[in-house]
């Protein structure tokens, strides 16, 4: 489903993000993406997105090759991806029922049945008296939350969460997490970049750790190791 | 285009505008001031070539009749006249025309036709023939110059050709001005809209990281832009015949001999430059500057 | 405005300018504009006033003698000329004169002159006085009305009263373009910086919350308004005067009647408004938009 | 030196944020603020800022109230609180050092000072290697600590962060803590709004939880409790 092959990234200031990393993940697995300050998770979660190209390495998505998808592909590419951006990236001039809209339209939902699924993934994330908000109106775990409701509100057969629980307090980190875990189960691949170490600890999923820019553990039912910085 | 989007796109394209009021105002402001002066100069081009054009058409081709000339070969030459290209006007002046015209321009200056009659003057008989157009002159003059009973053929040709000149310099400023003005018109559209879409450059950049093809995201912009460029336009037009009214009723008075253009000409022509220019200016400018924010 | 600060606030006015080169830019293309049009429309006032002036002074009052009137009397009339209030020139067209000029005017057309000499014909010695002014006129002509050994007094007052009012019409006229064009290159100014401040709102926000004064945030501004407003006049300066040149070279062989004020002397009064509108717009657009984002 | 009394906060929206709280924290105090995601914490934070005015009651900082302060006087006020914000506000358009150094020109501090004291802040929070980056070249726990350099750079009496190490790895996170334990061993008031259970139950330091706007406990040797959800 998902395969990185001997990826590097070395950013326009020549910092080495990250260096000959190799991951493969299958369709259906949940991951976790572990690692201190800096270590390249959200790196790795843009190339993916191909928000960013790689210095060198072959980046594979659904079998497709990322890296030498064409300019015109690119949105259709991304829908099947649902992202939980780390600095959220909500529309700012509109409310929380739009900004979820707004991703449905994008893939040509019929706007009755975006009627329909919007109120739905908000009651999801616990967040239906917020629907008419405006995201500067929001507390950072609401936005975080409004954030993955957008996400999985096309049914995408891959989900990528940058830090979906550091807003929030452990319950509701919890419930997000029993959410992804929920939806994991009905089939999508789901991963997860965290620094929750009671979560992964918990979870007993895939869990790769990265570590300026290489990966230096992949173990299968894995927990976060404390020692790696 | 999805047909199916066209409603999402007319509405967000109108939310737009709604939800940056401040942004809209102030490129709807720039483009009623670039309109409006492009539509001033069309106007003020068109009354100076109207004014010109009174001028050329009052210049006259002079026909001085030999007084020996006969009745019948005056009426040949008069039928000849009226049939001939270029022709607007042709008008008869006896002896009897002649005295009173000379009377009246000199009085009692000139003592050369004390002692004669209205009758029976020295003044010959002549044609005064208004041209259509001053080029027709030559050929007027060269037709008639020459030609039996007529002793001369008067054509001020140095004022004409003054006159020609003008004309052909006003045309060509005017072109030019109301080309440069167009440029202006349109630099100052696309700069509004370029920096209304730079201030929204963020919103552009997630709705591509969420997947909207770049003519998802450029409709609603094009939508404002040519909203935007037709309510500018509206509003210069309305601010243009204002003020065109008022200066016309100000300035007639100063400038009598000028016989200004009725408004609703003048509109006429100015209108469809001005809202062509708007519309288009505020699509090109929206659907241009938003390219560079698209490439992610 | 503290004094150890102004080192930062010249260097962020600058890096202000440098960090945000698309916006600057933007900004320096509006200015260019709204100043060229300013310049322009100062250029061809001075220019139009020119031209007019030129066609007033040469209208000339003729004072016509009588053919009795003593040699001396005429000196002593020639020597008041010279001293009146108000005329610029006297010249004296003796009837040798004034036969030439006749023959010259008519040529053949008119016989009237037939068998005169140019010492000895029936036109009469006169005087062509220039004004200094059109207004003086009037007192002229009243000194010398009904003056012993003058036969008559002749002055176009028509005209002039025309060309005077036409000066009048074009001076307010001018004035109030300038006016509009003035207040439209402020705006056009001001609405430019608005929205260059407008994205920069976050910033000024950010600022503000960790404790920046107004001031603080403000002088920065106010002087990158200052330079983009400065550079933007110098430039439509430099525009102008090389469209000026041009035009000047182009247009002075079609309207060889004008005589087109040298391009320095028309910058130079052009220069002054330009920079001062530039400079002060900038200046103030760039105060006043940022208010709203410092009340927080 | 902190007292809130009576404090009330009703969005413009309609939004009970904050109902009826009292709190007084001493000079020289450490504070955690936590609370389930939506309780007010940042509200609070914002008022304290002078950012937002409360609905009725008052709010005492230095003993100046704080709702009556005039508007000439706010960036002065400002400037006793170092402040960590939940959404960073860094300036995009400088670098790491200018935008400590901003934080430091704004209360006048001469160059000479700057440039000795802002390597020595990034330093402190471990990035001396990112002075030349641009926020958008960080990733989101460089940023937080950007906003921690920039928030202590000029030794404020209080200093207030608001989720600081939401996106951190743990052993960072740790990291920071101390530095903030160890800024206010100095004398400096600390305030830190949190969802870190692990962190507030190890320090066993004052702990005040909100919930729904209102204070629920307040605890010298607190601890995060769970089921306050
Ligand atoms: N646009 C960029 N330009 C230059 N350097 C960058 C850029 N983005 C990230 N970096 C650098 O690349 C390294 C990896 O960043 P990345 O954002 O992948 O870390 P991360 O693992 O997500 O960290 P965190 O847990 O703090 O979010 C960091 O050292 C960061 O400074
Ligand atoms: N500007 C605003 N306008 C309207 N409502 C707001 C605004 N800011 C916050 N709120 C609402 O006020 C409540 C409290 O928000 P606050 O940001 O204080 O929560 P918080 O405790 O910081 O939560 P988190 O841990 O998620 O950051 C929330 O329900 C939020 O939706
Ligand atoms: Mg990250
Ligand atoms: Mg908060």
């Amino acid at each position: 489903m998902i395969r990185l092959v001997n990826v590097s990234k070395v950013y326009d200031n020549g910092v080495t993000a990250l260096s000959n990393v190799n991951i493969n993940i299958k369709a259906g697995d949940f991951v976790f993406l572990v690692g201190p300050s800096g270590a390249g998770k959200t790196t790795i979660i843009k190339l993916l997105l191909k928000e960013i190209e790689p210095t060198s390495g072959d980046i594979f998505v659904n079998d497709k090759n990322v890296t030498v998808l064409k300019r015109k592909e690119i949105p259709y590419f991304r829908r099947n991806i649902g992202v939980v951006f780390q600095d959220f990236r909500l529309l700012p001039d509109r409310n929380v029922y739009d900004n979820i809209a707004f991703a449905m339209q994008v893939v040509g939902t019929p706007s009755k049945e975006i009627r329909r699924r919007v109120p739905l993934m908000l009651s999801l994330v616990n967040l239906s008296s917020k629907a008419y908000a405006y995201p500067n109106e929001l507390s950072g775990g609401e936005q975080q939350r409004v954030v993955l409701a957008r996400a999985i509100a096309n049914n995408p057969p891959v989900l990528i969460a940058d830090e979906p629980t550091g807003n929030l307090d452990p319950d509701t980190g919890w419930d997000i997490v029993n959410l992804l875990s929920e939806i994991n189960r009905r089939g999508t691949t789901v991963i997860m970049a965290t620094h929750a170490k009671e979560i992964v600890d918990a979870m007993r999923k895939r869990v790769i750790i990265l570590k300026k820019g290489t990966v230096i553990s992949d173990q299968e039912k894995g927990v976060y190791l404390d020692d790696v910085k | 285009m999805m047909l199916s989007n066209i409603g999402y796109y007319i509405k967000e394209g109108f939310n737009g505008i709604l939800r940056h009021k401040a942004m809209s105002m102030a490129a709807i402001i720039s483009i009623i001031i670039a309109l409006f002066m492009l539509g001033s100069i069309i106007v003020f081009g068109l009354n100076v070539s109207n004014v010109i054009g009174d001028m050329e058409s009052s210049l006259e081709v002079i026909v001085f009749l030999k007084d020996d000339m006969s009745d019948q070969a005056i009426e040949r030459l008069d039928g000849e006249l009226r049939n001939m290209e270029g022709i607007a006007d042709v008008r008869y002046i006896s002896k009897a025309d002649a005295f009173g015209k000379w009377k009246e321009q000199f009085g009692d200056q000139s003592d050369y036709l004390e002692g004669y009659t209205a009758e029976d003057n020295p003044l010959p008989r002549s044609y005064e023939v208004r041209l259509k157009e001053p080029s027709y002159a030559d050929d007027v003059v060269n037709a008639l110059n020459g030609r039996e009973g007529i002793e001369k053929v008067q054509y001020n040709s140095e004022v004409a050709d003054t006159l020609n000149r003008l004309v052909t310099a006003v045309r060509w400023m005017g072109l030019i001005i109301v080309g440069i003005l167009l440029v202006i018109a349109v630099v100052i559209i696309m700069n509004t809209v370029r920096l209304a879409v730079f201030a929204r450059r963020n919103e552009i950049n997630i709705m591509k990281y969420i997947g909207a093809t770049n003519w998802f995201i450029r409709w609603p912009f094009i939508i404002e832009g040519a909203v935007i460029g037709l309510t500018g336009s509206i509003l210069s037009l309305a601010l243009l015949k204002m003020l065109y009214d008022f200066a016309v009723s100000k300035l007639s008075s100063i400038l009598n001999m000028v016989n200004f253009i009725p408004v609703n000409d003048a509109m006429n022509i100015a209108m469809l430059i001005i809202m062509v220019t708007g519309i288009v200016a505020g699509i090109i400018g929206s659907a241009v500057s938003i390219r560079r924010y698209l490439k992610v």
